[in-house]
């Protein structure tokens, strides 16, 4: 067993009203910053887990975010990556 | 248990890797040489410095009252309904009918003026573990603000951050906010103020102490883990401690209201269990100053051993967990061979609780590292020994020629003389103007007793079970006591008690929160000893003993330095539910009164 | 009746849920522990407002899996009552028992005061009380209250009448200021595709005294006693 | 100008009480996933926003974290990538 990190992305799912990414591009405009047309927040989960090798690590957080990571009603995810854990 | 916390074979002694003791270490702990000179004469040699950090700890302004003691000394604090006066996490008062209430307020103003959401939030979870350790359930939270002008961007984001973190910790844990106060004005523009306020039930025969007692018992440490969360103030970031200065910063607590409302159920288990003799809030200061504390109340010796306290972090050193300011634990003090029923209702609640020291008949503070002292002090002089001063007061000239100017002088706006556009203006002052953006995100009607809410005057909850209610109001107007401190201290007590009798309530006492500037400015010092005095005048007239309350000096920022405010929390009874009265005309035809003067 | 009311960490309506059932109606109610298999006997299982785990990851996500949730979804399929509010219900749609999910409220700001609910029927078991159409006063306190589903689950709940309450005005209707948090539909409560569960954010239970501002959600309380006691 | 996707992660920084995290790992240890030993629950933002180029995209938007979009007393951040907009 090796430990792994596991970097997941839960992001709202396209056409769902996302009032925090709303909130925060009116803030970067009232920043100046007018150049950004689009903003979707969403969650960034780091996991660490033990597993035999990187796949099962990887078929594990697809199973965590398909149970409970991730809603799939209003949610979508990702993983982003399995890397080992730098200990 | 004998075997861990056996008598010490030798004194304390450095730990490899502690920087030495220096002058120059000595202030960055906050200490003035004379302090420091007490501490050695009081040890009868060099401290190490484990003990530096925790002396610092003890004996600085938040834990001492160092400046402050001798004048609040002068406050009224007795009636015949006081049962637990000043000197406990909280106040107590009976109430009637066998029940009694736990109230105390308490600011958090410096940690807010850094991490807004997070400096409120754990300010309201300290209030509410001070009351819940009394043995009382939280029925009630009030919340008395001050800010600089909104129009700044910079207060908008203080504020916003303010509500929703006293919002968001206080609706998870499920205690209504009731009521409050806030006022807006240039002069807290670099210092806002936030004092919240709890008010908890109990009968009084559940009224606990924190008092250690009874040689042998086990002391543990009970819900959250400690990690390096605020780590006093006395900044380390100097390069002469060879350890990562990151690591060394006084780091933010953050808030976890979960955690809290699990602690909170726990609590108030083992309380009614009957397995423990003394509980108390690892607050400020932590581990440090609630286990010297409870020693001195018990006036008994105690020794901890810094290993056995739950870590959350790996390579704490036993200066770091000592000081460590995480949130949402305890201090236990268990009945002897009782501990493991207090592990269990823990556990029940996915809390961990650990033996991490015990009484001792032994007259001494002492905390190992496993088998090392790494501190030790005699008695229990740690607490009582600390320093006080008598500052010098002396009123500032010109707030006095400011005082003394004729109003009537003072040049009229044009506008003014159109009555319509004062009360516009009034209306639409943030001071004046409805509140209902902040109480609207308070949960102000959960546990289902709150009759009147805020927006009214004083809010009203209902003690259920009775004809009887709570009537809870906070005030403070800081330019009144900026103007006549005397007077303004007196008109404190009288607004908050005018809300409380407007509801149908009898004002029973109060609890205070006196935010000051630095008492080492005699102007300063001068405002804060008339408006206790003018405060105290006003709870002896009006027979509101104050039980406790909180003293925050230092309100000062290059940018502005605060009015003196000393918020005034206050409890009053309502005899019967058929007294309530609402601040709302209410029917067609009624007649509008107008009373006084 | 037995109602049975359950505790999860975090819950904090529990008390004010079994004071409504026991003080204002005079029936029995007794707690149920999470950790617990047993519903005691309960007739009704109220799922009661809070924040379970802290509403940390989702409101309801981490509650859906305590042990008594495999218990209370067991009693559900049996056509058993379930009161879901505020958290509950929020835990009943992660738990499956209900379509839709709740998310943040559209001003990302907690709200709590009293709204107006418009009744949108009252064939069901929790809503025989009241009249058709009638517009009732209960209190929110909720920062994850909007509720969300796709256009096909709105459409079959609207067209099998399980939407049971709508956020209105005084008045019965809409205005730029009726939904308190942006529900679709203006969504206030909704019941499962068998009638027997009822999800709502408003809180009725702190609506059964008028001395506390409402008793509005009374009826709904002695629906449930009519229907599921006869 | 042209229009480009920034994706950025806010974590809570490490020593940080993370009372989020700490809430998952407990539920995911309940649903038998005992192989986890910590998790970190973040904020995974993403921007359209224009710019002359990549870098003056990536730019603009390390300014947009430290001015808004992270805590600096809590949290760290990272632009993981700047793309060119789909569509
Ligand atoms: N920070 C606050 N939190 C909760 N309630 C508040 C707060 N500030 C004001 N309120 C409520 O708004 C109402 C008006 O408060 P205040 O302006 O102090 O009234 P007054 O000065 O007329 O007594 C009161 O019911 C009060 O409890």
């Amino acid at each position: 067993m090796t430990a792994y990190r596991v970097e997941i992305r839960v992001v709202p799912r396209k056409g769902i009203l996302d009032p925090q990414g709303q909130a925060v591009a009116g803030a970067l405009h009232a920043l100046g910053f007018d150049a950004v047309t689009d903003v979707r927040v969403g969650r960034h989960i780091v996991l660490e887990t033990r597993a035999a090798d990187p796949e099962g690590a990887g078929r594990a957080a697809r199973e965590m975010c398909e149970r409970l990571l991730a809603n799939p009603v209003t949610e979508d995810f990702e993983i982003e990556q399995v890397v080992p854990a730098a200990t | 248990m004998s075997a861990p916390f056996a008598p010490a074979a030798s004194g304390p002694v450095p730990r490899p890797g502690d920087p030495q003791i220096t002058p120059a270490l000595v202030a960055e702990h906050g200490l003035t040489p004379d302090e420091y000179d007490r501490l050695v004469a009081m040890l009868g040699r060099t401290p190490t410095f484990t003990e530096l950090g925790v002396v610092s700890a003890l004996w600085n302004e938040h834990c001492s009252y160092k400046h402050s003691r001798p004048v609040l000394r002068t406050l009224p604090t007795k009636a015949p309904w006081v049962l637990q006066g000043p000197g406990e996490n909280a106040g107590v008062i009976s109430v009637g009918d066998g029940l009694a209430v736990a109230f105390k307020i308490e600011s958090h103003n410096h940690p807010s003026a850094v991490e807004p959401y997070q400096g409120a939030a754990t300010g309201v979870g300290g209030i509410l573990r001070d009351v819940f350790t009394m043995g009382a359930r939280p029925i009630a939270m009030l919340d008395s603000l001050r800010f600089g002008a909104l129009d700044s961007p910079r207060v908008r984001w203080l504020f916003g951050g303010v509500v929703k973190g006293i919002g968001d910790y206080g609706n998870c844990v499920g205690i209504p906010t009731v009521a409050g106060d806030v006022m807006f004005d240039p002069a807290y523009e670099g210092n806002p103020l936030v004092n919240a306020m709890c008010v908890g039930l109990l009968h009084e025969h559940e009224l606990m102490r924190a008092v250690a007692q009874g040689v042998g018992n086990p002391i543990l440490a009970v819900g959250a883990r400690t990690g390096r969360d605020g780590i006093h103030g006395a900044s380390f970031a100097s390069e002469e401690l060879s350890e990562a200065s990151e690591a060394k910063r006084p780091r933010v607590q953050v808030g976890d209201p979960f955690t809290e409302k699990l602690l909170l159920e726990a609590s108030l288990e083992l309380i009614h269990s009957g397995h423990i003799v003394a509980i108390q809030d690892m607050g400020a200061a932590g581990l440090t100053s609630s286990s010297a504390e409870m020693a001195a109340r018990g006036d008994v010796g105690v020794v901890i051993d810094t290993t056995k306290v739950p870590q959350r972090e790996t390579g704490m050193t036993p200066y770091e967990i000592l000081l460590s300011e995480s949130q949402e634990r305890m201090l236990v003090v268990a009945k002897k061979g009782e501990e493991h029923h207090v592990v269990r209702i823990l556990e029940k609640w996915d809390l961990t609780a650990a033996v991490i020291g015990e009484v001792i008949a032994e007259p001494v503070y002492r905390v190992t590292e496993g088998e090392r002292v790494v501190a030790e002090f005699p008695g229990t002089k740690l607490v009582t020994e600390c320093p006080v001063y008598h500052p010098e007061a002396r009123e500032s000239d010109e707030i006095r020629a400011l005082r003394e100017r004729d109003v009537v002088t003072i040049a009229e706006r044009a506008e003014e003389s159109d009555p319509a556009w004062t009360l516009r203006e009034l209306l639409s002052s943030p001071t004046i103007a409805s509140k209902r953006w902040i109480y609207r995100q308070y949960d102000h009607m959960v546990r289902t007793n709150t009759v009147i809410g805020p927006g009214g005057d004083a809010a009203v909850v209902r003690l259920r079970g009775t004809d009887r209610a709570l009537a809870l109001k906070t005030d403070c107007n800081g330019r009144y006591v900026y103007l006549d401190p005397r007077t303004g201290g007196q008109a404190a007590v009288v607004e908050a008690a005018r809300n409380v009798a407007c509801a149908g309530g009898r004002p029973r006492a109060i609890t205070n929160n006196l935010n000051f500037g630095s008492p080492k400015r005699p102007e300063v010092f001068f405002q804060f000893r008339e408006a206790v005095a003018g405060m105290g005048e006003a709870c002896s007239a009006l027979e509101t003993p104050v039980t406790g309350g909180n003293v925050s000096f230092y309100n000062e920022s290059p940018i502005s330095s605060v009015y003196p405010t000393p918020v005034v929390g206050m409890v009053g009874i309502v005899e019967s539910l058929a007294h309530v009265t609402r601040a709302t005309f209410r029917d067609d035809g009624d007649a509008i009164v107008l009373l006084g003067e | 009746m037995k109602f049975g009311i359950v505790t999860f960490p975090g819950s904090n309506c529990d008390y004010d849920a079994y004071h409504a059932v026991v003080d204002q109606l005079g029936e029995t109610a007794e707690y149920l522990w999470h950790k617990d298999h047993d519903l005691r006997g309960s007739d009704v299982v109220i799922l009661p407002g809070g924040f379970s785990y802290g509403d940390y990851l989702r409101a309801g996500a981490i509650a859906r899996f305590s042990p008594i949730m495999q218990e209370v979804v067991a009693h559900a399929d049996r056509g058993g009552a379930v009161l879901a509010i505020c958290n509950g219900f929020q835990i009943a749609c992660e738990a499956g028992l209900l379509p839709g999910a709740l998310m943040r409220n559209a001003n990302l700001k907690f709200v709590c005061e009293q709204r107006h609910l418009r009744v949108e029927n009252v064939n069901t078991a929790f809503t025989a009380e009241y009249e058709e159409g009638q517009v009732i006063r209960i209190p929110v306190a909720h920062g994850e209250g909007r509720y969300v589903a796709d256009d096909d689950a709105l459409d079959r709940l609207d067209g099998e009448g399980r939407v049971v309450f709508r956020y209105c005005n005084a008045a019965g209707g809409t205005d730029a200021t009726s939904n308190p948090n942006q529900s679709m539909r203006a969504i206030a409560g909704i019941v499962g595709d068998a009638g027997n569960v009822l999800g709502m954010m408003p809180h009725p239970e702190r609506a059964v005294d008028a001395l506390l501002g409402s008793a509005d959600g009374l009826p709904l309380f002695e629906s449930i006693l009519a229907r599921v006691g006869a």
